[in-house]
């Protein structure tokens, strides 16, 4: 499990393993967002945590559906799965794997991008806790998408489109809990919520996927 | 025979036009797909059957 | 040691292929299943493989036991030789990922990228994964495509050097692997009949 | 119980939807026709909404059938996995764009009588908001049938799929009522709050209720009876091909 943790790891890092892609799409659509907007400071960090947390959940889409294709393409899927480990295990590592390459580096550059959306003061920590306790939901709900669409040609746009609806209780629970800091309310019970969701999702999510993945390799 | 709308007869009439054709729509997706599968399966059966009576 | 299959029958997207299949491999004996394209080899393989469930029949050995390998090698074309294997070795508990490299003749390049392979010494590489499973049986899928006739050799011996050691081989294959010593078997008597009758159930395939 | 498992069968759910499928279906178009002629032409004007109260005897019916279609996708998901009877499958494909219709006209409804009663085309509303989720999880669903080329793999995924997607479609219920408290009246049957709805609404609206349960019984029926002969099509076709 952890060899495969550490291969899906140095793959990502390796040239043309696609880190650092989800980063630099989010830097641009915090960049692009003040241009259409507007740069009136206060509409901005109105709505920076709203766009700070769909940015960073449409830069986590982009790298979805090499999850398992490319392990799908060169056999590599098929041997994991007649391999001693379990394929939840494979599923729950990849996800992981996921996560540690696009959404945690989103999540500590996202109190930068927040300066350039002017996003209020108390706002900046609750902004990176949302974003850590809610995108390994992200990456998990999107291994289960991955491995819905795993045996398909034009599977990334589907999946996207299978997703996105999935992702709306934690986008919604997340950006509550950055706005209602932002405005000095309480941001618990959001974060509470959407932290629940994580949970169930990492419990649970990993046998769907695995079940889709034995489907798509029969 | 049309009912007094008052000010949303519109509103009102729009409502029931839309619906009503989209349920329309539907009806007629559903109907059109129906009788485009049967005759092709029709058409099938009859074929199979001619070849395999004529194979025997 | 030994995989008994017994009336078995495979399908492949609803259509059956194969049926009322039974034979038997032991330690030491390599069998190779022969066929035209189409008759079934692939799907009867990643049946035994466990990857997708038999139509009917018995297969003793639990697919724990088998060391599957397809045309695809399951290999990373930006991980060198070593690292590649290594992979596959901690995935299935093993070592000797040393012993492998020097069996296929890749110790020389170990620490080159799998994308800087010529075609033979990627599926050299995917042999080699073979032997880091640590399985007796191997389940083999076309392994000698694109492989040179000193490869193709190479190959045979890697085959009965397992062999020796008690293992098995099961192969699927229309061309010749220079392995003399293995049973043939042919697939086309056991190809599945259409049923005549086309009852509305059963045309779910 | 047991017997309720014959429908299963292919052939007996031909012969039994053949002759249910016309009766759902003239029932339907009778009920829906005197229900909205009634509520219609012969209803008066709501005294603070005006007439365009008159838009509940379409809102409502298909609001409901909206998340009752996709209630029994999930059952007949659920079937598919546990007992693999293909009709169940094939019945849950067949709903999935009727509910998909549903959803779209209670959101179409839902939008044209906000439209003077809330000033607006659109609002966040937290029902509304819900709604076009939904709508987009039937779309998702209905794309991922079509995307996929085997049957019975389709059959699975769309499945899991809407088990999955059930989930966090309550979930985003939740989510909407957290994010907005909204501007809908809390059950749709009191319409003016304070009053009790009498029977010029009532008799039209349950009519009008019970017609969309028969359109959909009869549309879901018809639309099982095509996959199932586009099912066996395709399997004739596979064999054909396969005997050369």
């Amino acid at each position: 499990m952890i060899a495969l943790l550490i291969r899906d790891l140095r793959l990502a890092f390796r040239a043309g393993g696609g880190f650092g892609l989800g980063l630099g799409f989010f830097l641009i659509l915090a960049v692009l967002v003040p241009l259409g907007v507007g740069p009136d400071p206060q509409t901005l960090g109105l709505i920076a945590p709203g766009i700070l947390w769909v940015g960073a959940l449409l830069a986590c889409l982009l790298s979805l559906d090499r999850m398992f294709a490319l392990d799908h393409e060169d056999g590599s899927l098929d041997l994991l799965a007649t391999a001693p480990i379990p394929l939840e295990g494979v599923v729950a590592i990849k996800a992981l794997a996921h996560w540690l390459t696009t959404c945690l580096p989103l999540a500590l550059v996202a109190p930068v991008l927040g300066i350039l959306l002017n996003l209020p003061g108390p706002g900046y920590l609750w902004l990176v806790l949302s974003l850590l306790l809610g995108t390994p939901a992200l990456s998990m709900i999107g291994a289960f998408g991955a491995a819905l669409t795993v045996g398909l040609k034009r599977g990334g746009l589907l999946l996207s489109l299978l997703v996105l609806p999935l992702y709306v209780p934690t986008l919604v629970f997340g950006a509550q809990s950055v706005t209602r800091a932002a405005q000095g309310l309480d941001p618990l019970t959001p974060i509470l919520l959407m932290s629940g969701i994580t949970a169930g999702s990492l419990a649970l999510l990993p046998f769907a996927a695995a079940f889709a993945l034995r489907i798509n390799l029969r | 025979m049309m009912p007094d709308l008052g000010t949303y007869a519109a509103e009102v009439s729009l409502a029931y036009v839309v619906s009503l054709a989209l349920i329309a729509l539907l009806i007629g997706w559903v109907w059109a797909r129906g009788r485009r599968m049967k005759r092709a399966l029709d058409a099938l059966e009859t074929r199979l059957n001619r070849k395999q009576n004529g194979q025997v | 040691m030994e995989l008994r299959v017994s009336d078995l029958a495979v399908a492949r997207g609803g259509l059956p292929l194969i049926e009322g299949l039974s034979f038997a491999v032991s330690g030491g004996e390599a069998l190779v299943l022969r066929g035209p394209n189409g008759s079934g080899k692939t799907t009867l393989l990643r049946t035994l493989a466990g990857l997708q469930p038999p139509l009917a029949g018995q297969i003793s050995a639990p697919p724990e036991q088998m060391a599957y390998a397809a045309h695809a090698d399951g290999l990373k074309s930006t991980l060198t030789v070593r690292e590649n294997l290594r992979f596959w070795a901690a995935i299935h508990g093993q070592n000797g990922v040393d012993a492998a490299m020097a069996a296929m003749n890749l110790t020389d390049l170990a620490d080159r990228q799998a994308q800087h392979l010529s075609a033979g010494q990627k599926r050299r590489l995917g042999l080699a994964r073979l032997l880091v499973t640590g399985r007796w049986l191997w389940v083999l899928d076309e392994p000698t495509v694109s492989l040179d006739v000193a490869s193709v050799a190479l190959f045979g011996e890697v085959v009965r050097a397992h062999l020796a050691r008690g293992g098995a081989a099961l192969l699927a294959t229309h061309i010749d692997l220079g392995l003399p010593e293995a049973r043939i078997l042919d697939l086309g008597p056991y190809k599945a009949e259409m049923p005549a009758d086309l009852g509305f159930d059963e045309a779910f395939l | 119980m047991a017997s309720l498992w014959e429908y299963a069968n292919p052939v007996k759910f031909m012969q039994t939807s053949g002759w249910l499928m016309p009766v759902a279906a003239v029932l339907a178009a009778g009920m829906i026709a005197v229900g909205l002629v009634w509520g219609f032409f012969l209803t008066p004007d709501d005294f603070r909404q005006g007439s365009t109260v008159k838009i509940i005897f379409l809102h409502v019916p298909s609001a409901l059938m909206a998340i009752n279609a996709w209630a029994m996708m999930l059952v007949t998901s659920l079937i598919w996995l546990v007992r693999r009877h293909h009709v169940s499958a094939l019945a849950a494909k067949a709903a999935a764009p009727i509910g998909a219709t549903m959803t779209l006209i209670a959101l179409i409804t839902g939008a044209i009588w906000g439209q003077p009663m809330w000033g607006t085309w659109w609002a966040w509303d937290p029902r509304l908001t819900s709604f076009l989720i939904l709508f987009l999880f039937y779309i998702g669903y209905i794309a991922l049938w079509s995307a996929i080329e085997d049957p019975d793999t389709a059959a699975d995924l769309t499945a899991v799929l809407c088990l999955v997607g059930s989930v966090f479609a309550v979930l985003s219920r939740y989510a909407a009522l957290f994010w907005n408290q909204g501007l809908h009246q809390g059950a749709s049957l009191s319409v003016a709050p304070g009053t009790r709805m009498d029977w010029s609404y009532k008799g039209p609206l349950y009519l009008c209720m019970v017609g969309f349960v028969m359109l959909f019984i009869a549309l879901v029926l018809a639309g099982t009876r095509t996959e199932i002969r586009a099912r066996r099509l395709r399997a004739l076709l596979t064999r054909e091909r396969a005997m050369g």
